[in-house]
């Protein structure tokens, strides 16, 4: 694919790729992901998976929000406009968009596939409602696009914008939903799962687990199941109903 | 035209490149990305008696030009190969073979037993290397005893082509490679994975659950590269080569190492497709060199 | 302020940062780029009774992330050493280790003799794990025997902190280590090279003129620290630890693991002044975790 | 070192390259090389021995032409403009520039150190004669450069420019020169120096052993001496006169 565009977006890099072929891009489902190669890095041997944060079909761009967290991901984010990258998508399952009064909940770089699935949920009619958590204002990101897909709530550990603590202290979070899908951090879904059950909401939760191929060849990404099954979170995931895991 | 159709005694391969257990799942897992009938064979994940679970997760660490893993052979039993897994790629042209695991004599010799009926099923990779189950697997492979006792063992159960899959963690190779030469495998393949380690210093945690696990990649494939012609020197029956191939080039020099055949393995999990370019680029190297018959290069170092 | 001292039995290092043997020269090659008092020591290259040339050229190829080497100890032997090298090191504030290498028993000892009486020598570094040398060297360290009578040897022969350098081309390093503390040596350095080969297909020739060669660099360095986490835990001597060590970051795995102190190696060749910022990426480390002393962190996996 | 121009220059790229920190670049003699690291090739761990082409002093430039051969190599010719790059330099001995008649020969991308190296023989007051051997016109670069300092006569193994064959075959190629300077392909180098041998001329070549530190610590690019003694390139040379080596 060939990146179009790379835009610092809070403490992210936004990347969007388009098809080098100018091949039409594929169907995707929100909570997929994408297997994305570094070309450049020394230190970089494995694909890193990038959540689908967007796909515009109106000029045919993949969005994929990333963080620095490693040699691999700083390579990606400093691409430059015109380079290549080898990109296989889409992969996984993903989030189900039945519900009608859907909350979607976001940690961190954990708000990107839930852009993609906010505005799958507006084409059904479906205005979902949001709680985005950050360490500190910086770290969110893409704030004018979620305000205009849902009704946004924000949560910050340091207070410096919306409520001062975690996504599960939000006004937002009640029983009147129908369904919570989050992504974050493992902690914080483990806390949203908990409440979820306190307050009788399905849940859907979107895992990160460490995984070298994405296929569910390698079988290293594998989290517990209900039933004590090690599950592959790349390919019966990445997102799961808490039901049907351990925890 | 290039002959690239190679024979492993009197096991047919179209071209020389396999795929490594364990890195390729069942082969259905990469349908949507290559065609199985191009491939010389595929050999699927390492199958036990009974289902297992393997170890917890954290199961990988990426390493410089390569990883370690420490899956512990998942898999769902051979039981569930037969009735599943068998009947959807019976009818692949390309040859399918099946890892063997186990972690008593006991349990190789009833996979195979159970493997024996499937005639689509023309060879078996008897797996003594694995370094991440407790009892047996590498345990095995890491004495001649062990390798011998296996190799015999499995030899008297299975009535087809028998490879032998050796491990790198020993002093002399060829001394092992010898052994199971002697209890009547038909073919060795070589290198598992080498016993590694990581550590995540900000953590202060190792990076797998089972603190040490399998290094795989092409930090390896130097070491391969000379067990591969070492253990070609040393015994009568073929080689297969596998460890940290990642193209064409990569491919021939195991072949001009000694060896017949290549099963490609981690690079399986960077690009899905590799497999039918490293088939292209073997086929293109021989073309530009005037090499007739891949069969020419093997061990001309 | 982080105390950084390390003590390998009763040899003082002033930080746990060596280099390694063949990759520092004799020190001086690098003193254009840093100080060579501000590292806890250095090992100098290879030393034998007499006067090596080596292998013929070629002796190195790259490698995924790494390198293979067969430069077979050249070195200018032993009187060289004493006469030309040691009056322009020996004001060194930082340890000066020798590494000493031989083909016979006997030539081992008459380097111990002949560095015994230079009082600035605190350490030799017995090589027992060279693998581009026909005789000695690695057949030395890879038999529990070979790696016994080596260090029984050199114990009578020198009266101060002896180091022997253990092989990883073996089934079981600690069986290796056992042996070498058995016989009195007062720590192990690992790991040597593994041997390793790689081929020119274009050319289809040896990238060697020795076929096989050393393989060093981060590509090996999980097979390292797994192999000095298995060692530290095996014998009660202190472990310096080697193998594809480029940051602090590495050298912390392996303090980590086990180790005391560390060398470095093939590093050298990329970055000549890499020993200093490995030195003051351990110290960053330690204040950014409020660690007092490096000697906290050793062993704690 | 800042990438401040990269030029395609016959088959080769020619980087020009100045100090980050402004610093005036060391003083250099002719036929010392340094050592480039490549920053953004997966495949390459070593760094990368490029002869000194030319001192700009007037910029404060380096030059470096550099050919293709491989992954490290290719990734250096793709360097951009603004790029860092990390050299250790200078590094080996360099040529003599004593002689009064000198000859320089240079086979393929072995014509690099040459152009400096006449340049100094000009600050002199000495015009060098040259010849440049190709396998062809395209491998031929920097003419203008090299017609500036010295009477330069062409050799190209297609005849695409010069005569036809082996530099050994150019007419300039007489007993009339004081020393012979000559860096290129190995095979070309002894035929060279088996000439000037047979014309009883003084002559120096420039080895490329592959080599790994570049300072004569890791004793892997030697080459036997005319005592059978191993010497180091990196260190003893990469510039020998022929009588020194076994050669």
């Amino acid at each position: 694919m060939t990146v179009v565009a790379n835009e610092a977006a809070g403490s992210y890099h936004l990347l969007k790729v388009t098809p080098a072929d100018g091949r039409q891009l594929p169907e995707m489902v929100p909570g997929q992901f994408a297997e994305v190669d570094v070309p450049d890095s020394k230190t970089t041997f494995l694909r890193r998976p990038i959540s689908i944060n967007n796909v515009d079909s109106a000029d045919n761009t993949l969005w994929l929000l990333i963080r620095k967290t490693g040699a691999g991901t700083a390579s990606l984010c400093a691409t430059e406009t015109g380079a290549k990258l080898n990109i296989v998508l889409p992969l996984g399952n993903g989030f189900s968009t039945a519900a009608t009064r859907p909350l979607l909940i976001g940690g961190g770089v954990g708000i990107a596939p839930l852009l993609y699935l906010a505005r799958k949920y507006n084409e059904k009619g479906v205005r979902p409602t949001l709680i985005l958590g950050a360490r500190s204002k910086g770290d969110l990101a893409l704030i004018e696009e979620f305000e205009t897909v849902g009704d946004v709530f924000y949560t910050t550990e340091d207070g410096s914008h919306g409520i001062k603590g975690f996504v599960t202290m939000s006004e937002a979070f009640t029983a009147e939903h129908d369904l919570i899908q989050c992504c974050g951090p493992m902690p914080m879904m483990k806390a949203v799962a908990e409440r979820a059950r306190q307050l009788g909401v399905e849940c859907e939760v979107s895992l990160e687990n460490m995984m070298a191929c994405g296929l569910g060849a390698c079988l290293c990404c594998v989290e517990q199941d209900n039933k004590g099954h090690n599950v592959c979170v790349c390919s019966e995931g990445p997102v799961f109903n808490i039901n049907r895991l351990s925890w | 035209m290039v002959n690239l159709n190679v024979n492993l005694g009197r096991l047919h391969l179209a071209n020389p490149v396999l795929t490594a257990s364990g890195t390729f799942g069942y082969g259905r897992e990469f349908a949507d990305f290559i065609d199985l009938n191009e491939l010389g064979g595929f050999i699927v994940k390492g199958t036990t008696l009974e289902p297992r679970e393997g170890n917890p997760y954290p199961r990988m660490a990426e390493t410089p030009s390569g990883m370690l893993n420490a899956v512990g052979l998942q898999n769902k039993g051979v039981d569930y190969f037969i009735e599943n897994i068998y009947p959807q790629i019976s009818g692949c042209k390309s040859q399918v073979i099946v890892n063997v695991s186990g972690a008593k004599i006991e349990d190789y010799v009833a996979v195979c037993e159970k493997l024996a009926p499937l005639d689509k099923i023309e060879a078996i990779e008897v797996n003594i290397s694995c370094p991440n189950v407790k009892q047996g697997g590498m345990a095995y492979g890491t004495t001649t005893d062990g390798a011998a006792e296996v190799t015999a063992a499995t030899r008297k159960a299975w009535p087809r082509h028998l490879i032998v899959k050796l491990s790198p963690n020993v002093t002399s190779i060829t001394d092992i490679a010898k052994a199971v030469e002697g209890e009547g495998a038909d073919s060795v393949s070589l290198i598992n994975t080498m016993l590694g380690m990581a550590i995540d210093v900000e953590r202060r945690k190792p990076m797998l659950s089972t603190i040490t696990g399998g290094l795989s990649g092409p930090a390896v494939r130097p070491v391969a590269v000379r067990m591969v012609w070492q253990v070609a020197k040393a015994v009568a029956i073929p080689v297969i080569g596998l460890g940290g191939i990642m193209s064409g080039r990569d491919a021939l020099e195991f072949i001009m190492a000694g060896a017949t055949a290549v099963e490609v393995g981690t690079a399986n999990f960077i690009d899905p497709s590799v497999t039918v370019k490293i088939i292209n680029e073997i086929r293109d190297y021989c073309e530009r060199h005037n090499i007739a018959d891949i069969n020419e290069l093997r061990g001309i170092i």
